[in-house]
């Protein structure tokens, strides 16, 4: 094999921010496979160092709006172990709620939106307008019912508003969460199942390809785990969120201004898939049966294979999101005011499923309750090394093929991640000097 | 209309919250694509055509690449909306500025610093001419829509100039002042209907400051309600660091 | 007249019973701290010991956002806004914002009367309630206390166990019509004294404020002041609107709607061509008090301030209506005493 | 509160509701004005008075107050003539004779004629101030002998911007009509007077106690014309003006067009100067 192939694709579409695809192979001899972010730095820092506590979340959740209400609730865990704050069974369920509705929301906009198009082989969704109206049209309304849960609980689904140290501002009414209720029923419930029989027709398209790599994700007793659990890796199981920096080992890489990761080997892999590889014995069955038709199994090395990841586990959000508003209901609303009187002033850290996968952050707070030290590690910047692992094997593994077919399976790899990008240049890593 | 407008969606420095917020008119997508031809969007669609009547553009400028392409976009459309706050007023990107950027850059990057060029952020009037203004953080779905459908009539949008509380006031909503909150509602432009005091939060400015604020008199309302003056002003620079950079504190 | 002794174990009884005949609004909690006028849909939510409520009455007669017109761009056609009279009691009503009615009723029925607003005032039944004067209040200084019973079709006089409650009209009498209550013999309780008192008589007030066009309290008042409106987007006598045109996103249909104005937002008196009449915050100050104290009094003899205390007790600023006026007249004696010397 | 005398009767009008009213001929008078003739429905007459106005509406763009232009004596239809400075003058322009719009009015006092009749009446127009002292010029001439002389001041920019051309040379032939005109910047073609308003005043043969006298014009028009009136030694009493606010229900509710206590929508546009001299927001 002499193949000379170079590839260059500038701010790759259908990807939340700024990447490209940068591969070089000269007689053969691969030179270089990487995706890199050229999205402009944010510096984060800059604008959290001295904030007071009541802020953070606010200035955080701004890092990204597809992922605005994790980085909102992992901001609050931080801000809330650092100070002491206790929260109620409510709070606990209200923002377990609002994170099935958020992965709800950004699976669904992937699968549909993003992915979709790249199996029907169209450049966007907007022809399957025509071609496939009665697909897009349930694509928008589940969407919007999963934004109706952030409306609803957070007062917002992007930049949500309620959701602040200790509590919310606003508790919503049993009449607002029987409605959301009924709709997850009878109407969430049958467009999932169509969404499962849709994906299995298109699950054809989806390339063969696999490599053993570490999957990390949260691991809870009870759940499967969205809201909070110990970090586990299919390599070395369960830690306790405390550990997340030796399990993350960032650093800096010339092609992206956003920072890599690594764990126990030269890179890991987060998101949905990683939660089915490690939590798919706490799915529902609902869900199991959807991985079961889609052909997902434990062990799934394929990353194209995320996709498929995420339907199934919209399925479990859809069945638990009703559970838990039985829940609320059966013990009652209470008209709860945020408990925002700290106990202490010290560090916290948060760890929380977000759809990409798992997300840190981490505050230092002075005794004025204004930050000091502040550190955020962001899914997307975890998989970046990972997707360069991924495409150093693919490319060879297909390099007999055109560059056209090269080109358009490199896109739908880098897609099958769901990168977040604006994400990942967040920039948060840096204990101020005072 | 004879012809469907051409609309280019672009975003700079930002989250792209606005964005996804334009993806989230669930109910109102279809009609808006009945209007209009979307002819670039990189985050929902591949096709890169020339020309547009009308360009929607998300975030703030931060790096040397950012000002070559909005000149090139400014120069490709007829009009050019700029969408949310990083874009209309620098929004939350423009507290980096408040520190010298050679520190910020070596605080994050270390010795890697000179890798990744930047700015101070900037909105973008403060570059090109930008015809119309959507505001908020996010973007405000009902202003969007307001805007897109003055466009697509051929009349130019209403843009407020009063604050957050006559619409707070017109929804009864009770003031965040009396729950012993602080509120940025007074001096911030409205147009979000009050959104986040609704929702018993306090309003946090991202829409930008009324035209002739009372910045002397806003200060004292929040040192008032127990903010030290250098807290107050603080609050006050949450979105609007860009437009109060050169104010005295 | 006939009065009643309602004890406060049967408010919720003499609630459920006015429901029956009507629907009710009245003063129910809203927020943590707030209350808000609501129709009544459980006896028990109504809350008749309240200071005020934001917004008064006047929501419901004048709507806040209200439809003026809805078109059709296809064929250029349009239909007039849909205007139903409330038929319903008003519960809990203070004698201030009663009289605030008044003055609006003035306002929509002199000159070209409007349908949109008589419409919605037909038919409203008034059951008011006495307060205690809280620091805002200052309703004495122009004339109305807290146990006027003007205007009411039945008031109730707060005691300690419970409310006297007096019979004023016919409409009042056939409401209490098959609720059974002993009669009340002894008299009303002592009046209560307000906290805040504009420091001269109505009727001189016109007089003062004439001569306080060039005050320099209207200067040290914008020194503070945002200009966030909200003064006159509580005032119970405020009535002034913007119109504005609204498309929805197909652009084949729309309406003309209104939303209250207020004359301290800059635009307000802004003509065509962008001149802005009133162009700094101090003399949207004047022209809001002078509204009240002078120009339309001169018309109707009426101060159109009713002394709720809202613009003041809501003013994120701190700024006291009752402080302007009282410094006006301070100001004025001072110059006319100078003046006799 | 039973307030019956308040209750309104079922057929109350609806103040907002606009009449569709049809657009029967349009003439550009200059490149920015435009003179609509626009006919009710029914051919039913307007019934104003000269110096009132209108509400013109278009659906999804807005409404604003137009003066009319026309005198009452004129019947069947009125007319209206509207300069380009807004998005709904813009899309006036752009209409042609069929097109139906919305009214409302008319509305404002209006000149009470009443008062001035047998005397000599002068006009003191600047600009667009000519729309509405349009009315009352034609509606003098209509009934010439109900007044005495009829003296007329009007100011432009430049003869370009002149209103009404073709009949502006007719009150110039006429006998009965005495008519001024000055521009302030005139074209080399230009044959008439140049220079600001004022200067047309001096030069005016007045009987003073018998003379009223009417201004409409911008603000710094009509500020100077006072003075210039006043060194004649004409009377305040025999001064009225018709100003301009921004208006948007015209009836009397909005608030928008207050001038200090007063509406202009009520107590104007046309005001007798006595009343308004002292009012700080009026001149």
């Amino acid at each position: 094999m002499t193949r000379n192939l170079d590839i260059n694709v500038e701010h790759l579409t259908r990807v939340e921010g700024h990447g490209n695809i940068v591969v070089n192979m000269k007689e053969g001899r691969l030179e270089k496979a990487q995706l890199e972010i050229v999205e402009a730095p944010r510096y984060f820092e800059a604008m959290l160092k001295g904030r007071s506590f009541h802020e953070a979340a606010i200035i955080t959740s701004r890092i990204c709006g597809i992922c605005s209400l994790g980085h909102q609730i992992t901001s609050l865990k931080a801000t809330e172990q650092a100070l002491g704050l206790e929260v109620s069974e409510q709070t606990v369920l209200l923002r377990k709620l609002l994170i099935h509705g958020a992965t709800m929301q950004s699976n669904v906009l992937h699968a549909y939106f993003l992915a979709a198009p790249d199996f029907l082989k169209v450049g966007s969704v907007f022809p399957l307008v025509a071609t496939h109206p009665e697909v897009v049209l349930r694509a928008l309304r589940m969407k919007k019912l999963a934004n109706d849960i952030g409306d609803v609980v957070s007062g917002r689904a992007v930049h949500p508003i309620t959701p602040v140290p200790g509590g919310f501002t606003r508790i919503p009414t049993a009449a607002e969460l029987t409605e959301l209720k009924r709709k997850l029923e009878e109407q969430m419930m049958p467009d999932l199942i169509a969404t499962v029989e849709t994906m299995k027709a298109l699950a054809g398209e989806i390339p063969q390809f696999e490599r053993p790599t570490e999957f990390i994700s949260l691991r809870s007793d009870d759940d499967y785990a969205l809201y909070d659990g110990d970090i586990c890796s299919t390599d070395t199981g369960r830690v306790p969120d405390s550990q997340y920096r030796r399990m993350t080992n960032e650093f800096v890489v010339p092609h992206s201004t956003s920072k890599h990761c690594k764990a126990n080997r030269s890179s890991y892999f987060v998101g949905a898939l990683a939660r089915w590889n490690n939590n798919h014995d706490r799915l529902c069955d609902l869900a199991g049966g959807a991985a079961e038709t889609l052909g997902l199994k434990p062990g799934c090395c394929n990353p194209y294979m995320n996709t498929i990841a995420q339907v199934v586990e919209s399925a479990h959000c859809a069945v638990d999101s009703v559970a838990i508003i039985d829940r609320l209901l059966q013990v009652g609303l209470k008209d709860e005011e945020p408990n925002q009187e700290p106990t202490r002033y010290g560090t916290g850290i948060g760890a929380t499923e977000v759809p990409r996968g798992i997300l840190y952050h981490e505050y230092t707070y002075d005794k004025q309750g204004r930050i000091t030290a502040a550190n955020c590690i962001i899914p997307t910047g975890q998989n970046l090394e990972n997707i360069d692992d991924d495409m150093k094997k693919l490319v060879p593994e297909i390099v007999d093929r055109s560059k056209e077919e090269i080109t358009s399976w490199l896109e739908m790899l880098v897609r099958a991640y769901d990168p977040c990008i604006s994400c990942s240049v967040h920039m948060l890593d840096v204990d101020f000097i005072e | 209309m004879a012809q469907k407008p051409r609309v280019a969606i672009f975003d700079f420095t930002g989250c792209e919250g606005c964005e996804l917020n334009q993806l989230n008119f669930e109910d109102q997508l279809l009609d808006i694509l009945a209007h209009v031809d979307i002819v670039e969007w990189r985050e929902a669609m591949d096709d890169r055509p020339g020309e547009y009547d009308i360009a929607f553009v998300e975030g703030s400028l931060s790096t040397p690449d950012c000002i070559k392409r909005i000149h090139e976009i400014r120069r490709r459309a007829k009009v050019l909306v700029a969408v949310g706050a990083c874009a209309v007023q620098g929004g939350i990107n423009g507290m980096k500025n408040i520190r010298p950027i050679e520190q910020v850059r070596e605080e994050v990057y270390g010795e890697d610093k000179y890798l990744f060029p930047t700015l101070p952020a900037l909105p973008l009037r403060a570059v090109v001419k930008v015809d119309h203004e959507v505001r908020g953080c996010p973007m405000t779905q009902i202003e969007f829509l307001k805007v897109f459908t003055a466009l697509v009539m051929g009349k130019e949008p209403i843009e407020p100039t009063s604050s957050v509380c006559t619409e707070c006031k017109l929804k009864e909503n009770e003031c965040v002042f009396t729950k012993g909150m602080i509120c940025l509602g007074p001096v911030t432009r409205a147009g979000c209907d009050a959104h986040c005091p609704t929702f018993g939060q306090y309003c946090t400015g991202c829409r930008g400051l009324v035209p002739e604020p009372n910045l002397e008199g806003m200060k004292e309302i929040l040192v008032e309600h127990g903010l030290s003056v250098q807290e107050a002003w603080k609050r006050l620079q949450l979105y609007n660091a860009v437009e109060l950079e050169g104010v005295r504190s | 007249m006939v009065q009643f002794f309602l004890e406060s174990d049967r408010v919720a009884e003499f609630v459920t019973h006015l429901m029956k005949r009507k629907p009710v609004y009245a003063p129910h909690r809203k927020g943590r701290k707030s209350y808000s006028f609501e129709r009544t849909r459980d006896a028990a939510g109504v809350v008749l010991d309240y200071p005020r409520v934001m917004q008064s009455v006047k929501k419901f007669f004048l709507p806040p956002r209200e439809q003026l017109l809805s078109f059709d761009l296809g064929d250029n056609t349009c239909r007039a806004g849909e205007v139903e009279p409330l038929d319903a009691i008003f519960l809990g009503v203070h004698s201030y914002d009663l009289a605030a009615v008044g003055r609006l009723d003035h306002n929509f029925s002199e000159g070209r009367a409007e349908r949109n607003y008589l419409t919605r005032r037909q038919g409203a039944l008034w059951v008011g309630v006495s307060y205690e004067p809280d620091e805002y209040h200052f309703a004495g200084s122009v004339g109305i206390d807290p146990y006027d019973t003007e205007g009411f079709d039945i008031f109730l006089t707060r005691l300690l166990d419970g409310y006297v409650l007096e019979v004023l009209t016919p409409a009042g009498e056939s409401l209490l019509e098959g609720f059974d209550l002993p009669a009340h013999e002894a008299g009303k309780p002592a009046k209560k004294h307000f906290q805040q008192h504009i420091y001269v008589p109505q009727d001189r007030l016109n007089e003062v404020m004439s001569a306080s066009y060039n005050n320099p309290v209207w200067e040290e008042t914008a020194l503070g002041c945002v200009g966030c409106g909200t003064c006159n987007l509580v005032c119970p006598t405020c009535y002034c609107f913007n119109v504005e045109e609204n498309v929805d996103i197909t652009v084949t249909k729309g309406s003309r709607d209104r939303h209250w104005d207020g004359c301290m937002l800059r635009e307000f008196s802004e003509v065509a061509g962008g001149e802005v009449f009133r162009e700094t915050l101090a003399a949207r100050q004047r022209h809001r008090v002078m509204r009240k104290f002078k120009y339309i009094s001169e018309k109707t003899g009426q101060p159109w301030c009713v002394g709720c205390g809202r613009c003041t007790a809501y003013c994120t600023a701190g700024i006291s209506i009752v402080n302007i006026v009282n410094r006006c007249i301070s100001d004025y004696e001072k110059s006319t005493v100078s003046a006799i010397r | 509160m039973n307030l019956n005398q308040l209750s309104p009767r079922a057929e109350m009008e609806d103040l907002y509701l606009p009449v569709m009213a049809e657009i029967k001929e349009t003439r550009r008078l200059t490149d920015l004005e435009t003179l609509y003739t626009v006919e009710l429905p029914d051919g039913r007459d307007l019934g104003h008075r000269p110096g009132q106005f209108v509400e013109v509406s278009m659906f999804g763009i807005g409404e604003a107050p137009f003066s009319i232009s026309s005198s009452p004596t004129r019947k069947g239809v009125f007319e209206l003539g509207i300069r380009k400075v807004g998005l709904l003058t813009e899309k006036l322009a752009e209409l042609e004779a069929g097109t139906k719009i919305g009214i409302r009015g008319p509305f404002g006092n209006g000149i009470d004629v009443e008062k001035f009749q047998g005397k000599d009446v002068l006009i003191v127009a600047g600009g667009i101030g000519l729309v509405p002292m349009r009315s009352m010029i034609n509606h003098v001439r209509d009934r010439r002998d109900d007044f005495g002389r009829l003296i007329i001041c009007y100011g432009s920019r430049s003869d370009r911007e002149l209103l009404f051309t073709e009949e502006l040379e007719e009150w110039e032939r006429e006998k009965r009509t005495e008519y001024h005109v000055t521009v302030d910047q005139g074209s080399p073609a230009w044959k008439g007077n140049t220079g600001v308003i004022t200067t047309l005043i001096p030069g005016l043969d007045l009987d003073l106690p018998n003379t009223v006298c009417c201004i409409c014009g911008p603000p710094v028009m009509y500020r100077f014309v006072l003075l210039a009136l006043k060194s004649r030694g004409l009377a305040d009493r025999n001064i009225y003006m018709s100003l301009e606010r921004r208006m948007k229900c015209g009836v009397g509710k909005c608030g928008h067009c207050q001038i200090n206590g007063s509406y202009v929508c009520q107590d104007g546009p046309v005001y007798h100067y006595p009343d308004i001299k002292t009012l700080q927001e009026a001149l």
